[in-house]
């Protein structure tokens, strides 16, 4: 053989070797994942690494955290939940990825991930294609209730139309809309904006920032020229420090121009620093000063697995009832297979720490409670207003008037 | 009012993209190293903040500024020797190794920090503000001007009045020239990098004082960095005072004028550079070597 | 004396390029051959329809790999702003796509949620398949000659051009997300069914779609091929190592450039309309200035003077990040990095750098690969200030065969222009 | 005889230093024009202006009857005028045969350019045999000497056909024999051809000068035969009336 054409060949039986050790990959066990064996394999899918790390590594632990805990009380169907965690680095296209593989390589039972609605949107096709389930953990913008998907967090009607109440009741006629450029604050203001026509409050501005976006003098500046009574601010992860520094430091205070938060929870306090953004209003549903026993508990778990200096967060403890909601599901289905959890979990209801919360098996979202909370000094929210009592669902906002024509 | 406010707006911005541009103009324009994990030597400084807090109290920020510098300093000198010496005379080559190397850093970052924020507290003394006549001007922007400027003077002395930074000089305009007449220049590229990373770390402790700590930190500011030093021209101090100046009032004007104009102002001022380079291609200001005869 | 633009045909006689053993000669078309067949046959059998898919998405990335391996490994371009034209393409196929599928009221389901009430003007002409395909190509093609003219003639280069090519991607970037109504800002295009009358949802009808990804590399491989062996490619060499010089002959360096990277532009374009159907999705995320990035170290990684190179390593790199991060989702960016930062510096032209110095070991039996390897070479632009690259003093690799125009061989730039130097140009 | 370059008028300013002032200068066809002067006097400058790479602040270049102030480098050399470099510049990873190619491609239809070299066009052959390169042909332009690069060069001006050749110190660094050797190189050039040479080397402007002009300080200061410049007093005392050491450094680098 001329020496020339051996080298080829030789690549090409490498590219072989190459090509069927990616075929092996796929260990044709893996199947127990569903059911059989001893193990019921879950899949975790958050960003560990990228921008989107800074808020959904916590999700990640908190769900963990909920598996652990199953499993030490017998697991589910008397076998222990293996969670298999994959990254989606904060790209949308990886999330679609790696729910492929969770799905046809690790043949999960269900997977608990995401955080942006890109996240959702790039995952969504994959859930429905393949007749699999995802449990999301954050709050959202509505307008979408997939059969495949479970939306533990809260959807509009549970959050902001909650927020502007409040601000309504607070005798705020002016608002300035300040939010990050993506999906979910452009849907939310095209809420308040139709909230507002309809209770007689004007929106004096409405500004969007790339996300990441770090200098927001002119923001504020226009803030100061616009002089709202309040601003409704939809801003996403780091950008809030920023918004949060700058605004303290042009001298306006929460008392002069309060803003309602729906994207700042415990976690962000620290990193913005609570004096920073002390006084100041934000919207979820649940708080680390939630009362009640089971919040207790769940506080107690998270800082001794993860650390004292840890704080827990609605998101974190969405993904954590998730976990918990699903299991139920299972326990009254009987199996894992997705029908029969998807059947069993409408009006499931179970007591987590933001209190009882309850499937609504119409749209697969969760009933909850909306709550106020002003930050406080030392980092921690502390409640001024709830709904007082659950929520129910509503991602369509069909049960609000002003809301015709918003889908 | 409104129009003065976004004046002095725009020389704060300016100010915050000098400071993080300014260690780019060296090891940019002098070695032609694009220097992808310079972000990520602003984080190391935000950080080095964040870790001499618990020392040294809310005063850090003033503390840490020397500490910054010489932490990030040594990382790129670190840098310097490990990898990038291997690099010179293929510049270009160094975007891919430093873009590798930040990626390394972010996630040494999160491993060590944890992925969320972490808070910097500023000083008692930076919470207030200027009154210039109704146009109010924060204290943490006033020392972050204060201290740009306060670099580009100490960096200006340095090159023109003292033995090495006169080498570094003779460097960055003709290393050849500079070589055989004595310079070593291998010598001089080392201290550039640790200068150059080291104001990375001062800009990285200015910036907790306005925006967010986190392993992330550097990739926000990265790509207008870099923007600033083609702008300015290569290795151009002068060029690189006046471009961020420039940009950082036209951003602020666009941002100002335009609604919902942050994204929008990105986009003009990457326009704006498009259309000046068409008058200016070499930056702003070019060393001119005459041709020879 | 005349001067007149009289032109001179070729005579026939003579030596051409020179002749090569016959074993050699054939070792380029047997790799591409077998590693077609590989693509086609094999791959196809032994790969689950996920796995099929993954390698259907790297291959989109490796048509972009060719594209950039004739941009910057011929014509010294640096560009980072690749994921633009990708995106193009993209989203040009996709607004397509999407119409096809769209929902009531004609209208795609994230025009329906931003509240967007009738179809914009700019997406009713994608309604047609054609216009659609055109603009796949045209789109990019024309913004990079846009482009190109505006910095190429300017003399814009180096890293100059590698920045504004960066800047360029940011930009458009956030252009794409602030008109959510418009290109479905960050979520960007979702939820594809159809792909010109193939189901996407049908194992099969993937397959094809495949097949059909694999025959467009190999069309855009051979294309690239042909243009980087004939006269055109060697105009590109000498426009990288010496862009001053090739002025004084009588050629534009700016238009030479400009084509080059209007063709990489397109080839991008292609990639990304192929990536839309056989990923399923394109966001903003594809296309920024990481994406972009990722687009280049894989090139990088295979070897940037090689055509098979980009690809080979196109491929290696998208498989190693999947790989790396289905193994260890917490540290697989170590390990990819610290594959980037072993690679540029032990490997500065990549695993086709390594492959051909280890052939020319094998060949003379005269120098160790590792002496070659650790030679630098120098960048892809001219160091304008005319000081020479280390190394640049023996520039002849012996394992630059003599002909240059098989895909898998090396082409070192070196040149290192005095014009520039009289030009009082900054090193680029 | 027609006069095919005319200099008007020309002045050239660099950030303030005056590198060429009030400058006239005439070259007819078929002229073999050497350009001296001491360093500085603006010779580079001269070709500079007039192949495009600098602008002058004003003046006019005329050549052939067209003007050449405000065209690109690249439209200069279409219009057939062709320089060489101090420092020589080739393209090292192509072979001799392929620069001489690239050097003679511009003047070919559009289409040759997208398909591969086939055998060897005429003007290339012709190059390759004047500058005794035949039998480097395929050896890469990388490993010539000195001297072969500064044929080479010579050799892919003469592939372009131009009618003005502007040879910038052809010889300086080459060897005695090298310099023979380009002495004859550019007399059979000078048979065809209307050429310029820069040169300080004043054994080799000797031998093979015909006509010289001599710059000094941006100036034209004198034009004639070499006995009629070196017997003016201007250009002795530009040359020679310096210090001593001067003038040997001169010498020195002259030969």
């Amino acid at each position: 053989m001329p020496r020339g054409v051996r080298k080829p060949l030789v690549m090409a039986v490498a590219a072989a070797l190459l090509l069927s050790a990616t075929g092996c990959a796929e260990d044709p066990t893996a199947a127990s994942g569903a059911g059989s064996g001893s193990t019921i394999k879950v899949g975790i899918l958050h960003s560990l690494s990228g921008t989107m790390a800074i808020s959904e590594v916590t999700v990640r632990d908190a769900e963990l955290l909920a598996i652990e805990e199953i499993n030490a009380a017998g697991g589910v169907l008397g076998k222990k939940i293996e969670p298999v965690v994959e990254d989606g680095a904060s790209d949308w296209p990886t999330f679609a990825e790696k729910a492929q593989k969770l799905i046809s390589q690790d043949k999960v039972a269900t997977v608990f991930g995401g955080w942006t609605s890109a996240s959702r949107k790039a995952m969504l096709p994959v859930f429905e294609r393949n007749k699999a389930l995802l449990w999301y953990p954050v709050q959202y913008e509505g307008l979408e209730s997939s059969p495949y998907i479970f939306y533990t967090g809260a959807t509009t009607n549970q959050q902001i139309v909650p927020g502007l109440d409040y601000l309504k009741e607070q005798g705020k006629k002016s608002i300035f809309l300040v939010g990050s450029d993506y999906v979910f604050p452009r849907t939310a203001n095209k809420i308040i904006k139709a909230y507002a026509a309809a209770n007689g409050m004007t929106v004096l501005g409405e500004e969007y920032t790339p996300l990441g976006h770090t200098e927001y003098s002119t923001v504020v500046n226009k803030l100061q020229q616009a002089k709202p009574d309040a601003v409704f601010n939809t801003l996403n992860g780091d950008s809030n420090v920023a918004f949060f520094k700058q605004l303290r430091s042009s001298g306006i205070t929460a008392a002069a121009m309060p803003t309602v938060s729906v994207s700042v929870a415990e976690e962000e306090v620290v990193g913005i620093g609570p004096e920073n953004v002390a006084g100041h209003l934000v919207a979820w549903n649940y708080y680390q000063t939630t009362s009640g026993a089971r919040n207790d508990t769940f506080v107690k778990a998270f800082k001794g697995k993860y650390g004292a200096a840890k704080v827990t967060s609605d998101p974190m403890e969405a993904g954590y009832n998730a976990v918990y909601l699903w299991a139920e599901s299972v326990k009254k289905a009987g199996s894992v297979e997705v029908e029969a959890v998807k059947k069993a979990s409408a009006g499931i209801s179970l007591e987590t720490p933001e209190g009882t919360v309850t499937i609504d098996g119409e749209n697969q979202h969760v009933f909850k409670t909306a709550r106020i909370g002003l930050v406080q000094p030392d980092g921690q929210i502390k409640e001024v207003w709830n709904s007082g009592k659950p929520i129910k669902p509503d991602p369509y906002l069909k049960g609000y008037p002003w809301a015709t024509g918003l889908s | 009012m409104a129009t003065l406010n976004q004046l002095v707006i725009g020389a704060s911005i300016g100010a915050v993209l000098l400071l993080i541009a300014l260690g780019l103009t060296f090891t940019f324009g002098q070695m032609g190293v694009i220097n992808m994990a310079h972000g990520e030597f602003i984080m190391a400084g935000a950080y080095t903040a964040y870790l001499l807090q618990p020392l040294v109290g809310t005063q850090s920020v003033l503390v840490a500024l020397p500490v910054a510098f010489a932490v990030a300093g040594v990382l790129g000198l670190i840098l310097e020797r490990l990898a990038i010496r291997h690099f010179y005379g293929r510049p270009l080559d160094t975007l891919l190794l430093t873009w590798g190397i930040s990626l390394i850093l972010q996630q040494v970052a999160r491993d060590i920090f944890g992925a969320p924020n972490v808070q910097v507290r500023a000083p008692g003394w930076l919470t207030g503000g200027l009154d210039l006549g109704g146009v109010r001007l924060p204290y943490n922007r006033v020392f972050i001007m204060v201290l740009a400027v306060g670099c580009v003077v100490a960096i200006w002395l340095y090159l023109t009045r003292m033995r090495h930074g006169r080498r570094m000089r003779a460097v960055m305009q003709n290393r050849q020239l500079a070589a055989v007449s004595g310079v070593a220049t291998e010598r001089v590229d080392q201290l550039t990098f640790f200068i150059g990373s080291g104001l990375a770390g001062v800009a990285g402790v200015a910036l907790t004082l306005i925006g967010p700590v986190g392993p992330t930190l550097g990739t926000n500011y990265i790509v207008d960095a870099f923007l600033v030093v083609v702008a300015g021209g290569l290795g151009q101090l002068r060029g690189a005072v006046i471009a961020a100046f420039a940009l950082g009032i036209l951003n602020s004007f666009v941002e100002f004028w335009v609604d919902n104009g942050a994204s929008f102002a990105k986009v003009v001022v990457f326009a704006v550079i498009i259309a000046f380079l068409q008058l200016r291609p070499q930056g702003m200001f070019v060393v001119r070597t005459r041709a020879l005869s | 004396m005349t001067g007149a633009v009289a032109t001179v045909p070729d005579r026939t006689a003579g030596p051409g390029p020179a002749p090569l053993s016959r074993s050699r000669r054939l070792a380029g078309p047997a790799l591409f051959v077998a590693v077609g067949l590989l693509l086609v046959a094999v791959a196809p059998a032994v790969l689950s329809p996920f796995r099929l898919d993954l390698l259907g998405k790297y291959l989109c990335y490796a048509i972009v790999a060719v594209g950039i391996g004739l941009a910057w490994g011929r014509g010294g371009m640096l560009t980072l702003g690749q994921g633009v034209f990708f995106g193009l393409g993209g989203y040009a196929m996709g607004m397509h796509l999407k119409l096809r599928e769209a929902g009531p009221g004609g209208l795609p389901d994230f025009m329906v949620w931003s509240g967007v009430e009738s179809l914009p003007a700019l997406w009713r002409p994608f309604a047609n398949p054609v216009f659609a395909l055109a603009m796949v190509v045209l789109l990019p093609v024309t913004v990079a000659v846009l482009l190109g003219l505006l910095v190429f003639r300017q003399r814009v280069r180096g890293a100059y051009f590698a920045v504004l090519s960066q800047a360029l991607a940011a930009a458009f970037v956030i252009l794409l997300v602030g008109q959510q109504g418009l290109t479905g800002g960050t979520n960007g295009l979702t939820n594809f069914q159809m792909f010109y009358g193939l189901d996407l949802y049908q194992p099969g009808d993937k397959r094809f779609l495949y097949l059909v990804v694999v025959a467009v590399l190999g069309t855009m491989f051979l294309l690239a091929w042909q243009l980087s062996r004939s006269r055109f490619g060697q105009l590109l060499v000498a426009v990288r190592d010496g862009e001053d010089r090739v002025r004084f002959l009588g050629y534009e360096p700016a238009v030479v450039k400009t084509i080059a990277f209007a063709v990489s532009a397109g080839m991008a374009g292609i990639a990304g309309a192929l990536f839309v159907p056989m990923v399923g999705l394109l966001s903003p995320a594809n296309l920024g200035i990481v994406a972009s990035l990722e687009l280049l170290i894989g090139v990088a990684i295979g070897g940037r003077f090689s055509l098979a190179g980009a690809v080979g390593g196109a491929l290696l790199v998208n498989y190693a990040k999947t790989i790396f991060s289905e193994e260890s989702a917490d540290n697989w960016i170590y390990l990819q990095g610290a594959m980037f930062v072993i690679v540029m510096i032990w490997a500065p032209r990549g695993l086709a750098g390594l492959a051909a110095d280890a052939r020319a070991a094998v060949r003379h039996r005269r120098r160790p690969p590792s002496r070659s390897v650790a030679a630098p070479i120098p960048s892809g632009t001219p160091s304008a200030n005319g000081s020479a690259p280390p190394g640049s003093a023996d520039p002849v690799d012996p394992a630059r065969p003599v002909d240059d125009a098989r895909p898998a061989d090396q082409i070192e730039p070196t040149g290192v222009p005095a014009v520039a130097a009289q030009r009082g140009e900054e090193p680029a | 005889m027609t006069e095919l370059l005319q200099v008007r008028g020309l002045n050239v300013v660099f950030s303030g230093f005056r590198a060429v002032t009030d400058l006239d200068f005439t070259v007819s066809a078929g002229e073999l024009r050497f350009l001296i002067g001491p360093n500085g006097a603006g010779k580079t400058t001269l070709i500079d202006v007039i192949t495009g790479l600098t602008r002058p602040t004003s003046g006019s270049v005329r050549f052939a009857g067209e003007e050449l102030l405000g065209r690109r480098e690249h439209q200069i050399v279409r219009l057939g005028i062709g320089r060489t470099f101090q420092t020589s510049v080739v393209f090292e990873q192509l072979t001799v045969l392929e620069n001489l190619d690239l050097a003679a491609t511009f003047r070919r239809p559009l289409g040759t350019l997208l398909r591969r070299r086939r055998g060897i066009a005429d003007q290339v052959a012709e190059a390759m045999e004047i500058t005794g390169l035949a039998e480097l042909a395929e050896r890469p332009a990388g490993v010539l000497s000195h001297g072969q690069r500064q044929w080479l060069e010579i050799g892919m001006l003469l592939a372009q056909r131009p009618s003005l050749l502007l040879l910038d110190e052809p010889v300086a660094g080459m060897s005695r024999d090298e310099r023979a050797r380009t002495g004859e190189l550019l007399r059979l050039v000078a048979k065809e051809h209307t050429v310029i040479v820069v040169e300080h080397d004043m054994d080799f402007l000797r031998r093979f000068a015909s006509t010289v002009t001599v710059l000094h300080e941006g100036r034209l200061l004198c034009e004639g035969t070499v006995a009629q410049v070196q017997a003016d007093p201007r250009v002795q005392e530009v040359y020679l009336g310096r210090t001593r050491k001067e003038s040997a450094e001169l010498v020195k680098e002259a030969s």
